[in-house]
C-alpha cells in the first residue's frame, strides 16, 4: 500500500523527521538544499546553533530587506542573519572545527548510500563536474552523520545499494538514512530499519532497497 | 608603512603572465571586486587562480575567464558559472578540484611554511587517485601539500597603513589565510585607517602578511537574496 | 547554553587520575590560575600536562609539581622551575620537550582534525630522533602528530554563556588551541556576560569549543617587572 | 693587538652592529637576552616591528608603572607595551608567521655556530635541560638569521667551529655571525670574513676561529 505524496509533502515529511535528530545543545551543520529546509522546523524551545562552513557559528533567520547584508550568506549563498551569541570566523577555522569533530551532526543530502555506509551525493559521471564543496569534508566532520534523500530515484530504482555506482564522497562515512518511507541505521554488521513512514510496509522498504535490510528488535512502525 | 595605491591598474602592474594568484571570496561575498576588474584590463594571460568559486558569467573571476585569461583554475566548487563549462569541455581550461576544508587548510599551510598535512576528506574517493593513504590510530588519511601563490588579492572591510586588517561578516571566508599565503598580498580595503585606529585585538590579519593595500568602493552583488516572508 | 559552575572544585571535579590535561598560558600569563588551584585541591594523580611552561616553584602548574600530581610534561621551557629540575633528576617526572612552534601546530592540529603535518622545526637536532624526515621541494621536514587531551583549562578575559571566549593581549598565547583540542574544555573567565554582549568579529574562541564556564578573580603574578626608566 | 672591553661595552658592541642589520621596514625577531638589548640602539628614523613569538606584532617600550599591564609581556617574559598599530594573536598564528618566513630578520644568541652554518644554543649535555623555547622553529623562520655572540668562550676557545659539538638547534641555518670581534657570512663554500672591529686584526680574527675563513674581497676593517 505504497503512498503517494506530492513532491513538496515529501520533502516536507523527510525534513521534519529530520528535525527530531537534532538535540538540545547540538551544533549542527546542514548541507545545501532540503537540509537547509530542517531549519524551518525547528522546535522553538531546542537550543542549538547552526554552523555554516564559510564562517558563522549560529546561522539566524532570512533578513528582513532592511536587514540584508551582502557580506552575510550561508554556504547556500543565500542571505541570512546571525543569532543572538554567534561569531565569524575563517574558512580554514570553521573546517578545522568541521574536521575536528567538534559538530555533533550534519544532515546532509545523498543520491547513493551503500550497506557499508558510502556516500556519493557530488557527481555524475558524464554531467559537468561542478565540484565537491565542502561535503566531503564535513562527512569526516561531525559526530553523527544523517543522509536525507528519496527512498528510490524517478525512475523507481533503490538509492540504498550494495556498493555504490556514483564515485564517492567518503567511504563509511554515513550513520542514518532518513528517506520518504523510512529511517535506516548503518551498523557495523549493516544496515538496520528502525522506522517506517506512514503508508508503507516492512516488505515495500525492503523491496525498494538494494542492500540488506536487518529488521530492528525495536523497529518503529507508522514512526513519521 | 606598506605601499599605498590609488589606482588598481597600478596595484596590479606587478602580476605578469604565467603567475599564480589567490583571490579571497566565498561565492561573490568578500571578493577583491575591483582588483578582479582592473586584471582584467591588464590582460595579464596564462593565469593560475586558487579560489574556492570562479564568480559568476559577468562578475568576480567569470570576468577573467570571459577574457580568457586563466589556463588552470583550482577551487571546491564552480557551478555558477556557463562559460567555465564550456572551457572546460573545449580543453581551454585545466580544473583542480580540492574539498572545500581541505583547499582552506592547504592555504593555510602554505602561509604558516608547512608543507603538507594528513587529513580525513576525500579517503575512498576520485580525489584519493595519486595521493599517498596513510593510516594513524587505525583510520586512512590523505596527503596533502601546501599551497602558495604570487600574488594573493584580497578583501577587507577595513584597514590601516601597517597592512592590519579586519573583515566584515562572512565576508572574511578565505581571506585570511590567502593574505599569508601570497608571496606579494594585495589588500583592497572599504575603508583605510591610520595605524593605531584599529583596536589590536581585534585584527584579524596582522599586517606582516601584507605588502600593499588600496581604497575602494565594493558593488557587492547578492547572488540569492532570500528575505524573512514572515510578518513582523 | 553551557555548564556555568559557580565552585572551582565543583568545575574540576570530573578530572580523575591518569587524565591528560592542557593548560593554557605563557610563563605565568594567561594561565587559569583558580582551575590550577582546584585541580591541587583535587589532588588528582598521575596527570600528563601539555603546556608551554611549568610554572614557577610557588605559583600555576609548579603547584601541581610541588604536590607530585603530575607524571608526564609535555612543554617547550620548564627553566623557571627548581621542583621540577628535582624531580625530572630523581626520575619522578617524564618530560617531553617540543619546540614552541612545533607544540602550538601539534595542539592546533589535534583541534582541527589532523592527525599529523610537517614542520622544518628540529631537523637535525636531537628532537628528530625517532622521528620520520621528509623531503618537499628539497628541504627536510619532520613529521609531527596533533595533541589531544582529556581536559583544557583555560583561561580568557570575557565569556558568554554560550562559550564564546575573548582573550587579553599576549594572555591568549596557547589558550585557542588548547580550548579547541579538549575533549572538555573548562574555560575560567574574568567576566562572564549574556550572549549577544559580544561582537561576533571580534570573538577569538567560538563556543563550540567550550563545554563549561566559571568566572573567577585573577591575581596575575608578574614574572620579570620591567618598567621604563627614561624621563617621561 | 687583542683589544680588552668590559663585558657590558662588548655587548653593547656587538648589540649596536647589529641594530645596523635591520633595514627599513623590517619585521624582527629578536632572541632573549642580548639579542633583546638590540631594541635599545634602534635608529628612531628607522620604521620596523619587533614580533614576539608569544603573540604580539609590535612590541613597544618598557611600561611606566601606571601602564604595566601583566597580561601583556614580550617572549623574555619582560612587561612591555605595545607598539602603535600592533596587533595580538595565538601562539599557532605567531609560529605560522615565523615557520612561513614572513619576518625579514631573526638575531638570535649563539653557543656554537658552525661552518656550514649549524646553531647551538639550546643545550648543554650534562646540565639541566630547560629546553628550547621557540629558538628551533625561529631558525627555520625568518629571511635571515643572524647570530650575536662573543666570538670565544670564557675558556678563550673558538665558538664559530669545523663542526658544532653541542646538540644542535638547527641545521644549516645562520647567515651572518656577530661578534665583538668580526662579522662573518656563512656562504655555500664556508665562513667569508666581512667586517673586522676596531682593534682586531684578520691574523687574530684567524687564529680565534677555529673553521676556515675565506677574506672578502670587501673586507671592512674597524667596520665597528
Amino acid at each position: 500500500m505504497a503512498v503517494h505524496l506530492d513532491k513538496a509533502t515529501i520533502r516536507e515529511k523527510i525534513a521534519r523527521r529530520a528535525e527530531q535528530e537534532i538535540e538540545n545543545g547540538f551544533y549542527v551543520n546542514l548541507g545545501i538544499g532540503m537540509p537547509t529546509m530542517v531549519a524551518n522546523y525547528i522546535q522553538p524551545d531546542k537550543q542549538m546553533v547552526l554552523q555554516s562552513e564559510n564562517g558563522l557559528v549560529g546561522i539566524g533567520r532570512s533578513p528582513y530587506e532592511e536587514e540584508v547584508d551582502p557580506d552575510l550568506i550561508n554556504a547556500g549563498k543565500e542571505t541570512v542573519t546571525a543569532s543572538i551569541g554567534s561569531s565569524y570566523c575563517s574558512s580554514a577555522e570553521s573546517f578545522a572545527m568541521i574536521r575536528g569533530e567538534h559538530l555533533d551532526l550534519a544532515i546532509l543530502g545523498g543520491m547513493e548510500v551503500s550497506e557499508t555506509g558510502d556516500l556519493a551525493n557530488w557527481m555524475i559521471p558524464g554531467k559537468m563536474i561542478k565540484g565537491m564543496g565542502g561535503a566531503m569534508d564535513i562527512v569526516h566532520g561531525a559526530k553523527k552523520i544523517v543522509i536525507i534523500m528519496d527512498h528510490v530515484n524517478k525512475h523507481g530504482e533503490p538509492k540504498i545499494l550494495k556498493q555504490c555506482h556514483l564515485p564517492l564522497t567518503g567511504k563509511g562515512v554515513v550513520n542514518r538514512i532518513i528517506t520518504d518511507r523510512a529511517v535506516i541505521d548503518v551498523e557495523k554488521d549493516g544496515l538496520v530499519l528502525v522506522e517506517i513512514a506512514e503508508g508503507w510496509t516492512v516488505e515495500e522498504i525492503k523491496e525498494s532497497t538494494e542492500a540488506e535490510l536487518t529488521i530492528s528488535s525495536k523497529l518503529l512502525e507508522t514512526s513519521f | 608603512m606598506k605601499e599605498i595605491y590609488t589606482s588598481f591598474q597600478e596595484a596590479v602592474k606587478d602580476i605578469e603572465d604565467y603567475s599564480t594568484i589567490m583571490v579571497g571570496g566565498f561565492g561573490l561575498v568578500g571578493i577583491p571586486e575591483n582588483l578582479i576588474l582592473a586584471l582584467v584590463e591588464s590582460n595579464a594571460k596564462h593565469l593560475t587562480v586558487i579560489s574556492n568559486n570562479c564568480g559568476v558569467d559577468d562578475w568576480g573571476l567569470g570576468l577573467l575567464l570571459q577574457n580568457k585569461q586563466i589556463d588552470k583554475m583550482i577551487g571546491s566548487y564552480v557551478g555558477e558559472n556557463k562559460e567555465f563549462e564550456r572551457q572546460v569541455i573545449n580543453g581551454e581550461l585545466e580544473v583542480d578540484l580540492v574539498p572545500q576544508g581541505t583547499l582552506a587548510e592547504r592555504i593555510r599551510a602554505g602561509g604558516a611554511g608547512i608543507p603538507a598535512f594528513y587529513t580525513p576528506a576525500g579517503v575512498g574517493t576520485p580525489i584519493a587517485e595519486g595521493k599517498e593513504v596513510r593510516m594513524f590510530d587505525g583510520k586512512e588519511y590523505l596527503l596533502q601539500t601546501g599551497l602558495t601563490a604570487d600574488f594573493s588579492l584580497v578583501r577587507a572591510a577595513k584597514g590601516d597603513r601597517l597592512g592590519n586588517l579586519m573583515y566584515n561578516k562572512t565576508a572574511r571566508n578565505f581571506n585570511p589565510m590567502m593574505a599569508a599565503a601570497g608571496a606579494t598580498t594585495i589588500a583592497e580595503v572599504e575603508e583605510l585607517v591610520e595605524p593605531g585606529e584599529m583596536d589590536p585585538e581585534h585584527v584579524h590579519t596582522p599586517g606582516i602578511y601584507v605588502q600593499s593595500l588600496i581604497e575602494g568602493k565594493q558593488e557587492k552583488r547578492i547572488e540569492r537574496l532570500t528575505l524573512q516572508t514572515q510578518e513582523k
